[in-house]
């Protein structure tokens, strides 16, 4: 891949992540997460991982970024006033954050890495080789992670659902909201 | 094949095993789930049984999962807390506003989790694994969606949970890209490869860094504690007790593991970073607890002294000091399941029973409660001959043995201030007198619970060999050459 | 000619504009998909590993990764549901209750 | 009978249970039930002194049990000469202090005495464990008992004073694990393997530490005995506890409490330690003599009686401290000696400060004045103990601070000399106490309506009296009984104090010859090859079972 | 077993079993009154205190008698049993009577006799009567172990014993605080001595064992004390003789016999004149080896008794208490007791202990019947005339005057002017002149006393004169008797110049050794005749001036000026020993327990938990319970061991 198309890209993306992290407005720094999904797609597919960066596009940005909207409009959230209030909070957290990226960076750097010379197979990171290693070598885990979404499902379905715990609904059955409050 | 399916069988009758819980769930009509919660202890029972029956035969999956005698030794120990927290749990959720059935599978859920996360010898499985648990606790924290505080506890610990998860991967990814396999011996045979010591020195000691934040963060050592009190104080009193002791567990099962395994090479650069963690948190965790007015609470900062203690073991890495560790995790799950259990038993809709203050006179009013509760505190202190002792004694002589003297004399002096705050809980129940408004008497089963759990803490103490001997056993064949 | 380093030094920065965001940010929700994008960031270098070894399992460790990532998204977004329904509001500092 | 120590030690315990399940209401059976269990243990006593063999200087009645074989730790135990006098004197204050506890103490009767059983059972097990871990054990959970009677039933600032207690304690002993396990550790390390660890007293008498390593663990060991003891500068905790603690639990507290500390310098820091003991011989005298001197002149200006017995306490057991350091047979056996009077007299000085306290609720000396006129049978009692505690000849006192001065004097003319001052000091602070409280007119209106003893409290001071008087008069049995025992544990470090003598220019003394005249059975598996052959030869320890069997395979 | 001393034939002992009964007997007496006492009434007490001395006095005879009749230097020993042995070293109860405890015996059992008698009617109307009794009977109890025991610790039992006894006896109306404090000062005071008498024990003791043979017995210390290093020999027989001063009352630790007249007059009479006080001298005389083998503190023990002697008898002349006067007389005579131990002439020391218990208790049982005649009146310039109303009294206590001065013919001028020409003898000059002068002085002070209270007009208040009588039977009997002693006493050791054959010092030879003076007989009967020129010269002075009245004390106050007040208030040496002793040690210790105690020890204790405390308290603060400061927290720890890992690797590649 050439410099030529991967340096902008990845100003697309590194800006489209600060787009989440800086702008007010919840939806706006929705959006540009997704945007900076789509970046990563694109390197995926340069990275020969094809089936991945499809992955990326219909689970991630689709599913996941989808639900994420969906929640934000459901609690029409207006937007706060991003990181006017906490400046030593945001400062210590840039700092730290620079430090960081830079020491990885610098790690990075000095890696043999480089001079790894692998020629990929042709076939390199399709489908059916992807889901021969899914079924073969991670088998078990793939399972593993049916029952991780099936855990997900009941919680999120437990604490979602609207199940007359809460005042609003049945008086005799709910619990006095601060019952155990704890006064410290 | 057909033995690699039989020995599988404990992981696949638990897995099952929680799918029918749920079924079993949606047609039980009482509000109280009892029949629910009775399926969860059997079904933890079943597993561990299987696992201990088919313990002779460590199967290997690929390089995914290892149910060898390490695997065993936690399911047995995850297994049994898991059903003293539902044991306890069973009259505590009515009366705490809980009427969700699915409590009783999310546990199980957990209890698999750390299960999947002792036996795993491949990073990603164990992250499955570590994912798995923490959904589920994520949930139960959370379970008592009427009440504020424990809204507020899920919260913190889920996007605690994140970012720790999200920094364990990072330093996974390192790992991978410069070893190229997850597979946590392979890992260790790249690392103790020469070609690998020059350049990418840094990066590793960045990864295995990064690796350590993300378990220590599950542990609760410090400085990635903070998280702790707060989730223990929000969630229901049960949750907490299973929180304190199966999950802390299994965070030590794969902490272990991959420390003592997968990074061994690099544990001549990780002694002084492990070394410190123990000292700080050890003293953080007793300092603060002194200050704490909130039994739950205390208990928090105690458990994460007590993490303190086991860090001293896992910073000596010999076998004896990690069979040692195995015995502690024993004891200590032991002794805060009976303390949990003690405020479980009393705790009523109205009359929180979380402030030290609440317990005071309690041995007038309910003298064999509060007998188990000094019992217990005295444990957590390291008076002998109580199971607390015993697993300090092991700790202690492991480390010193290991030649961390100091840390020794540190954790000695620790154990001093310790006295201070749990003789304190003795001393608001046996020196002052009981308040007008006296707790109501302790639940049945919850009652029950504590018991068992008192006399395994002085079996512990008086009697320890067996656990002894399985410990030491159970680790003999963790560690690499 | 663009090497793997330059992935992983490009995942470096997202993972750390990632944890700056989780930091920073009052909106809980904002928080959360900090979190998400340093959890893209792993996967990234996950894929650039497996590129320069020239051996799938990145990839397939992506697909868990991302796996994992939808189901703490549904029951992260399920907890922040449940708290907004009692509290009214998704601001991290003003959920202070339990302190001290 | 087979295994009388165990039984010995575990009676009261179990006593205690069984006084748990007694209904509350039956004060008058709790009374006989608890006073009945705790004359088994002395019943078991007198059978042991009839069967002791007093020409036997090394451990007798050796129980072994397996409980730790991981650590080499046992449940190992045994007397001789020095832990059986120790035990005679708590056998018999404890039913003293239950009958006292009768008339003194009346809310949670019952807590009261199954602590106290508890109490004399932890206690009990400490002066029989010879293994250093099983010691431990006994050690730390003395405390728990000891805690609660001075929280429960002490006086306004128990609270503080319990604690206190507890924390300068704990301070003090959790060190010394840590010195315990590395002596261990020392002893296995010639195996290497973590499996050959042992704790049994009799392995670790020839332990070999490097200098350092041995002064260090003997400052751990130090540390934790001399905060019990109380030596001068760590002893602030006993005057809180006393003054706030029942009058059964000072009368323990004082009574054998205290003399852990001391037991515990000549049962294991002097065998395991010698050279470094021997060296700190000088400024561990120097700190006695200075708690001598300090605890009696502090003892002078106390407003408040008990805790002018608390600082006469520290003044006596600075006597006793000075005694084992001059590490000469007189000056050991009259510290061994002054242990057990200072038990009696103020045990029985305690007792009549809770006489007159359950009558009138006040320790203030200023409250009280005239009181023989009112009281004089009381007067009388107390001028006997009084007598006894500041050392009068012809009572137990004066055996025991006699024999320690003559020691003392061999040990250095300066401290001996210092130390005779304490006692025209002890004489001093106690007849200024004993006349303000008992001559002069009755200066208190409510004095005057004092009854004079009863019969209960007669029936704890009397005994006390008489042991008094026979322990001054005829005191041969009790040196027959320690004097093997004293030489065989002067004989650890026979050779370290003949080299200290000799520099301090007197003659080596002739308990040096003495200690190895005593026949020291050796036996074969002891025998440490030391270059000098003698020396620090661990005494035969002929315990039934082979002490071997430390941690082979599990 | 005994070795003799050195020019004293060898002893033969003669083991017997009834000595035991001798200190028994009165105890037995204690535990009767202690138990019976109230209840059988005062009859019944009286009768048993003195039933007990009687068989200790006729046990004492017996052995006297038995010493008396054998051979020069028998012993008769009563081993009853081991009392104490503990290394090296071992003590026995055992008593033994050899010629010097005889003599002694007989006093205390003879002369306590008598003051038991005097006693009954003495304490007739006190109610504690049982009471007094029981502490007179353990008083003669370990005052006979003190004389026969027969090595230091068992003598230091009876020493000890003693000085509770007096401790009890002076605080005997213990509900006056004046009274109870005199009894503590004086307990106070003889241990301070008794600690300097231990610790001699001790320094013999050990250089004993050096030599090999560790043993206490006065034997084996006379036997071997010359072959003790110098340096031990001093310093024992110095601290021995501390030992001695407290209890004898001498100077330094006098102070405490004067205040001890606050007990009742029989308890002065046979404590504070007759036994107690020459418990220091005995012990000096048995232990005259030691103190031989050390002639420096020979020395010191001369200088000291003549200084006190001297010293007590100025304080004497000024004194206005009956019983004031008697006692720093008595203190004086102890001084002449010790100067002539401190000659060498330790049978003349002896002779002077029996013949002053005599005569002294003569003195105080006839000032007890005064008081008791005069309704408890003490101040004798408010007396007068007393003889016509008190024949016997004074009859008795002229006697008894007349022998303290010295008047040839009674036991007084015998037994002082052997100590006298003994000093002479010795080349001791220096003691000799102050011997005299001290005598003159005492004639001077006695005859004063006795002109003030019985010449002359009563001067009191007439309702005591009305009520004045002579006292009972019980107590003039005594008082006759003593008289008797205190005149035939002397003859027993008539010394050869006179024609007698000084008997008294051959029998004591065995124990103590006799040295002839080795004076011509004329320097003898010159020195003899200095004596009693200065004793008459004191006799007739004071008559002369006292026969007005006592406002011829104004005549010595302005001749002598300050002086004379200083003598009034005895120097106030008491006034002294507090401001230097006393004050300083209870202000530090009030600082010490301040200071030290509460500031220093508990502050760093109470300091560690504050510490402790708030550190706990900053860092529970740290969890505020706003997620992002955990989150903020978590970073700034990563950032940190990044940072740390990168540098440490930098150094480490660097490096």
């Amino acid at each position: 891949m050439s410099p030529l198309a991967f340096y902008p890209l990845a100003f697309v993306c590194i800006a489209s992540a600060m787009g989440v992290v800086l702008s007010r407005n919840p939806v706006r720094s929705a959006l540009s997460l997704v945007a900076s999904l789509f970046c990563l797609a694109v390197f995926y597919v340069f990275l020969q991982a094809h089936l991945v960066a499809a992955l990326q596009i219909i689970v991630y940005a689709g599913a996941v970024m989808v639900l994420f909207l969906f929640v934000i409009t459901l609690l029409n959230l207006e937007s706060d006033r991003g990181l006017g209030e906490k400046p030593v909070l945001s400062a210590i957290g840039f700092g730290a954050g620079a430090i960081v990226a830079g020491g990885l960076i610098a790690a990075l750097s000095r890696t043999s890495l480089g001079a790894r010379a692998v020629t990929l197979v042709p076939t390199f990171g399709t489908t059916k080789v992807l889901a021969r290693q899914l079924f073969g070598d991670y088998l078990v885990a793939f399972e593993l992670t049916s029952m991780l979404l099936l855990v997900a499902v009941v919680g999120a379905v437990v604490l979602a659902k609207r199940d007359g715990s809460y005042e609003g609904d049945e008086q005799e059955a709910a619990v006095p909201a601060r019952s155990e409050e704890a006064s410290h | 094949m057909t033995q690699a399916i039989n020995s599988g069988l404990p992981l696949i009758v638990a897995c099952s095993w929680a799918l029918l819980l749920i079924v079993v769930e949606m047609f039980s009509g009482d509000r109280r789930f009892v029949g629910v919660a009775w399926m969860g202890v059997i079904g933890l029972a079943v597993t561990a049984a299987m696992s201990v029956h088919y313990a002779s035969v460590p199967a290997v999956y690929g390089n995914a999962l290892a149910l060898d005698g390490y695997a065993v030794y936690f399911n047995l120990l995850a297994c049994t807390l898991g059903a003293a927290a539902m044991l306890l749990s069973i009259d505590y959720l009515g009366d705490a506003g809980i009427v969700r059935g699915e409590y009783y599978s999310l546990m199980f859920f957990a209890v698999i989790g750390v299960v999947i996360m002792a036996a795993a010898t491949d990073l990603i499985v164990m992250f499955i694994g570590l994912e798995t648990m923490s959904m589920a606790v994520y949930v139960l924290a959370g379970i008592r969606k009427s009440d504020l505080r424990s809204n507020e506890a899920a919260l913190k610990y889920f996007l605690l949970g994140a970012l720790a998860s999200a920094l364990l991967l990072y330093g996974v990814a390192l790992l991978y890209t410069i070893t190229g396999s997850t597979v946590l011996a392979d890992v260790s045979k790249a690392l103790s490869d020469t070609q690998h010591a020059g350049a990418d020195h840094l990066v590793l000691l960045l990864a295995t860094g990064l690796v350590l934040i993300g378990f220590g963060f599950k542990i609760a050592a410090v400085p990635f504690h903070l998280w702790a009190p707060d989730v223990y104080e929000g969630a229901p009193t049960t949750v907490t007790a299973f929180m304190a002791t199966a999950v802390k567990a299994g965070g030590f099962a794969a902490l272990m593991r991959t420390v003592l395994v997968a990074l061994a090479p690099m544990r001549a650069e990780l002694a002084p970073v492990l070394w410190g963690a123990a000292a700080v948190t050890m003293t953080l965790g007793n300092v603060v607890a002194l200050r704490q007015t909130s039994l739950k609470r205390m208990l928090a900062y105690s458990s994460i002294a007590h993490t303190g203690y086991l860090l001293v073991g896992v910073t000596a890495g010999t076998n004896e000091a990690g069979s040692s560790v195995l015995f502690y995790l024993a004891a200590y799950g032991a002794m805060n399941i009976g303390a949990f259990g003690v405020m479980a038993a009393l705790a009523r809709r109205g009359r929180g029973c979380e402030k030290i203050s609440d317990f005071s006179g309690l041995a007038q009013t309910h003298p064999a409660m509060a007998c188990a509760m000094a019992l217990f505190m005295l444990s957590l202190t390291g008076i002998p001959p109580l199971g607390g002792f015993v697993g300090k004694l092991y700790v202690f002589t492991a480390a010193m043995h290991a030649g961390l003297v100091w840390l020794v004399v540190i954790a000695a002096l620790n154990s001093v201030v310790s006295a201070a705050y749990y003789l304190g809980v003795v001393r608001t129940m046996y020196f002052d007198n009981a308040p007008a408004d006296v707790l109501p008497p302790a639940r049945p089963y919850a009652a029950v619970v504590v018991a068992v759990a008192a006399v395994v803490t002085i079996l512990l103490g008086v009697a320890p060999s067996p656990v002894l001997g399985s410990a030491a056993r159970a680790f003999s064949k963790v560690l690499l050459g | 000619m663009i090497g793997t380093v330059h992935y992983l030094a490009l995942s470096a920065v997202l993972f750390s504009i990632g944890a700056v965001g989780a930091v920073v940010r009052r909106n809980v929700i904002i928080i959360f998909m900090s979190i998400e994008l340093m959890l893209n960031a792993a996967n990234l270098a996950f894929v650039a590993g497996s590129n320069s070894l020239g051996s799938m399992n990145g990839q397939s460790i992506v697909f868990f990764v991302m796996t994992v990532a939808a189901a703490e998204a549904a029951v992260g977004l399920a907890v922040i549901l449940a708290l907004f329904r009692n509290r009214q509001t998704v601001a991290a500092d003003e959920i202070a209750l339990l302190k001290w | 009978m087979r295994n009388a120590l165990s039984l010995l030690v575990l009676t009261p315990a179990i006593g205690a249970l069984l006084l748990g399940a007694v209904p509350n209401g039956a004060e008058a059976l709790m009374r006989r039930l608890s006073l009945a269990v705790s004359l088994v243990p002395l019943a078991i006593c007198v059978w042991i002194w009839s069967v002791f063999d007093t020409s036997r200087g090394d451990f007798q009645l050796v129980e072994r049990v397996g409980w730790l074989p991981q650590f080499g730790a046992s449940y190992m135990v045994g007397i001789d000469g020095i832990s059986l006098l120790l035990i005679a004197l708590t056998v018999v204050l404890t039913p003293i202090v239950l009958i006292a506890a009768a008339g003194s103490v009346h809310h949670r009767f019952k807590g009261y005495l199954v602590a106290m059983l508890m109490l004399e059972s932890t206690m009990l097990g400490s002066l029989v464990a010879i293994d250093l871990l099983l010691f431990y054990v006994f050690w730390e959970l003395m405390l728990v008992p000891m805690f609660l009677i001075i929280g429960i039933w002490g006086g306004e600032r128990r609270v503080y004073a319990s604690i206190k207690f507890l924390l300068f304690t704990m301070v003090g002993s959790l060190p010394m694990l840590a010195a315990i396990i590395y002596l261990a550790m020392q002893h296995g390390v010639g195996a290497g393997q973590v499996g050959n660890l042992s704790f049994a007293l009799g392995d670790l008498y020839g332990t070999h530490l490097s200098p350092v390593a041995a002064q260090a663990c003997f400052l751990a060991f130090f540390l934790a005995f001399a905060v019990k003891v109380p030596m001068f500068p760590l002893h602030t905790w006993l005057p809180d506890a006393h003054v706030e603690a029942p009058t059964g639990g000072s009368v323990i507290l004082a009574g054998v409490l205290l003399k852990m500390g001391t037991y515990g310098f000549l049962r294991f820091a002097l065998p395991l330690f010698p050279e470094a003991m021997v060296a700190a011989s000088y400024w561990i005298g120097a700190l006695a003599v200075i708690g001598i001197v300090y605890g009696a002149l502090v003892a002078m200006v106390q407003p408040d009686m008990k805790k002018l017995v608390a600082y006469s306490s520290v003044s006596h057991l600075g006597f006793v401290m000075l005694g084992i350091v001059s590490l000469n047979t007189a000056g050991v056996e009259g510290a061994v000696y002054q242990m057990l009077n200072h038990g009696v007299s103020t045990g029985a000085l305690f007792l009549l400060v809770g006489v007159v306290y359950e009558r009138r609720h006040t320790r203030l000396i200023a409250e009280y004045g005239g009181l023989w006129k009112q009281l004089p049978v009381y007067a009388v009692c107390f001028l006997v103990v009084m007598l006894s505690s500041i050392g009068l000849p012809g009572l137990n006192g004066f055996v025991g601070e006699f024999l320690i001065l003559l020691g003392a004097f061999r040990f250095n003319h300066a401290l001996g000399a210092v130390a005779a001052s304490g006692v025209v000091l002890g004489a001093a602070y106690m007849l200024w106490m004993y006349q303000r409280v008992m001559f002069g007119p009755v200066t208190n209106e409510k004095n005057l309506k004092l009854t004079d003893m009863t019969r209960r409290e007669l029936a704890t001071v009397l005994p006390l009296i008489a042991l008094a008087f026979v322990m001054g008069v005829y005191p041969r049995p009790f040196f027959d009984v320690m004097r093997a025992s004293v030489a065989t544990t002067l004989a650890h470090a026979s050779k370290a104090t003949a080299a200290r003598d000799l520099a301090a220019g007197n003659q080596p003394t002739a308990h040096a010859a003495a200690g190895a005249s005593i026949r020291v059975r050796e036996s074969p598996r002891h025998v440490v090859a030391e270059p000098e052959g003698g020396g620090a030869a661990a005494p035969a320890e002929d315990s039934a079972v082979p002490a071997a069997g430390n941690g082979e395979a599990h | 077993m005994h070795a003799a001393a050195t020019e004293v034939t060898a002893s033969l002992p003669i083991a017997v079993s009834y000595l035991r009964y001798i200190p028994l007997a009165p105890l037995v007496g204690v535990l009767f009154h202690v138990a019976l006492g109230y209840r059988l009434g005062r009859r019944a007490v009286g009768l048993v205190a003195c039933a007990a001395v009687a068989v200790s006095f006729a046990l004492a005879a017996k052995a006297f008698l038995t010493v008396l009749g054998s051979a020069a230097g028998t012993v008769v020993t009563d081993n009853v049993y081991q009392w104490l042995s503990s290394g090296e070293f071992t003590a026995n109860v055992t008593f033994s009577v050899d010629a010097l405890s005889s003599v002694m015996i007989m006093v205390v059992t003879g002369v306590g006799f008598l003051i038991h008698l005097y006693s009954i009617g003495y304490m007739a109307h006190e109610e504690d009567y049982a009471r007094f009794f029981a502490y007179l009977n353990l008083f003669t109890a370990a005052m006979l172990v003190l004389v026969l025991a027969d090595n230091l610790p068992l003598m230091f039992v009876g020493w000890e014993g003693v000085g509770l006894c007096s401790y009890l006896l002076i605080g005997f109306w213990y509900t006056d605080p004046e009274k109870a404090s005199a009894g503590k000062k004086a307990f106070l005071v003889n241990r301070i001595g008794d600690a300097g008498f231990v610790l001699g024990a001790f320094t013999i003791f050990w250089a004993l064992v050096d030599l090999g043979q560790g043993s206490l017995t006065f034997a084996t210390i006379n036997a071997r004390a010359a072959e003790l290093p110098a340096w031990a020999s001093l310093a024992g027989a110095l601290l021995l003789f501390v030992g001695a001063t407290g209890k004898s009352a001498q100077i330094p630790l006098y102070v405490w016999l004067p205040d001890a007249m606050a007990g009742p007059t029989p308890v002065s009479a046979l404590i504070h004149a007759a036994t107690m006080v020459t418990a220091g001298v005995y012990m000096v005389a048995r232990l005259h080896g030691l103190f031989e083998a050390a002639p420096a503190a020979l020395q010191v023990v001369g200088i000291v008794g003549a200084a006190t002697a001297l010293l007590a008898a100025t304080i004497g002349i000024a004194q206005t208490d009956i019983k004031k006067v008697l006692a720093y007389s008595t203190v004086s005579q102890l001084g002449y007791m010790f100067l002539a131990l401190g000659v060498g002439a330790y049978g003349a020391g002896i002779f002077h202990v029996m013949t002053h218990a005599f005569f002294k208790a003569l003195l105080f049982l006839g000032a007890g019947s005064v008081i008791h005649g005069l309704h408890d009146e003490q101040d004798i310039r408010r007396m007068g005339g007393v003889a016509q109303k008190m024949p016997i009294t004074h009859a008795t206590f002229a006697l008894g005057v007349l022998a303290i001065a010295g008047v040839p013919g009674l036991s007084g001028f015998f037994s002082k002017d052997e100590i006298l020409a003994s000093a002479y003898a010795g080349g001791h000059f220096g003691l000799w002149i102050c011997g005299v002068l001290g005598a003159s002085i005492t004639a001077f002070y006695m005859t004063r006393l006795y002109v003030l209270t019985f010449r002359g007009k009563f001067r009191g208040d007439h309702h005591k004169w009305d009520h004045a009588h002579e006292s009972p039977i019980q107590m003039t009997l005594p008082l006759m008797v003593l008289a008797a002693l205190a005149v035939v006493g002397g003859y027993v050791g008539v010394p050869e110049v006179l024609g007698g054959n000084n008997a008294f010092a051959e029998y004591l030879a065995p124990s103590v050794g006799h040295h002839q003076l080795g004076l011509a007989a004329g320097t003898e009967l010159m020195l003899m005749g200095i004596s009693v020129a200065a004793a008459l010269t004191g006799i007739g002075l004071a008559w002369v001036m006292y026969s007005k009245g006592p406002d011829a004390d104004l005549i010595l106050k302005n001749k002598l000026g300050g002086l004379y007040q200083q003598m009034r208030e005895a120097y106030n040496i008491d006034a002294v020993y507090d401001a230097l002793v006393v004050q300083p040690l209870m202000r530090a210790s009030d600082a010490l327990w301040h200071s030290v105690d509460v500031r220093v020890i508990d502050g760093v204790a109470n300091g560690t938990a504050a510490a402790v405390n708030s550190a706990g308290e900053g860092w529970r603060r740290w969890s505020t319970g706003n997620v992002q400061h955990y989150m903020l927290t978590v970073l700034v720890g990563v950032a940190a061991l990044i940072l740390a890992l990168t540098l440490s690797s930098l150094i480490g590649v660097a490096g």
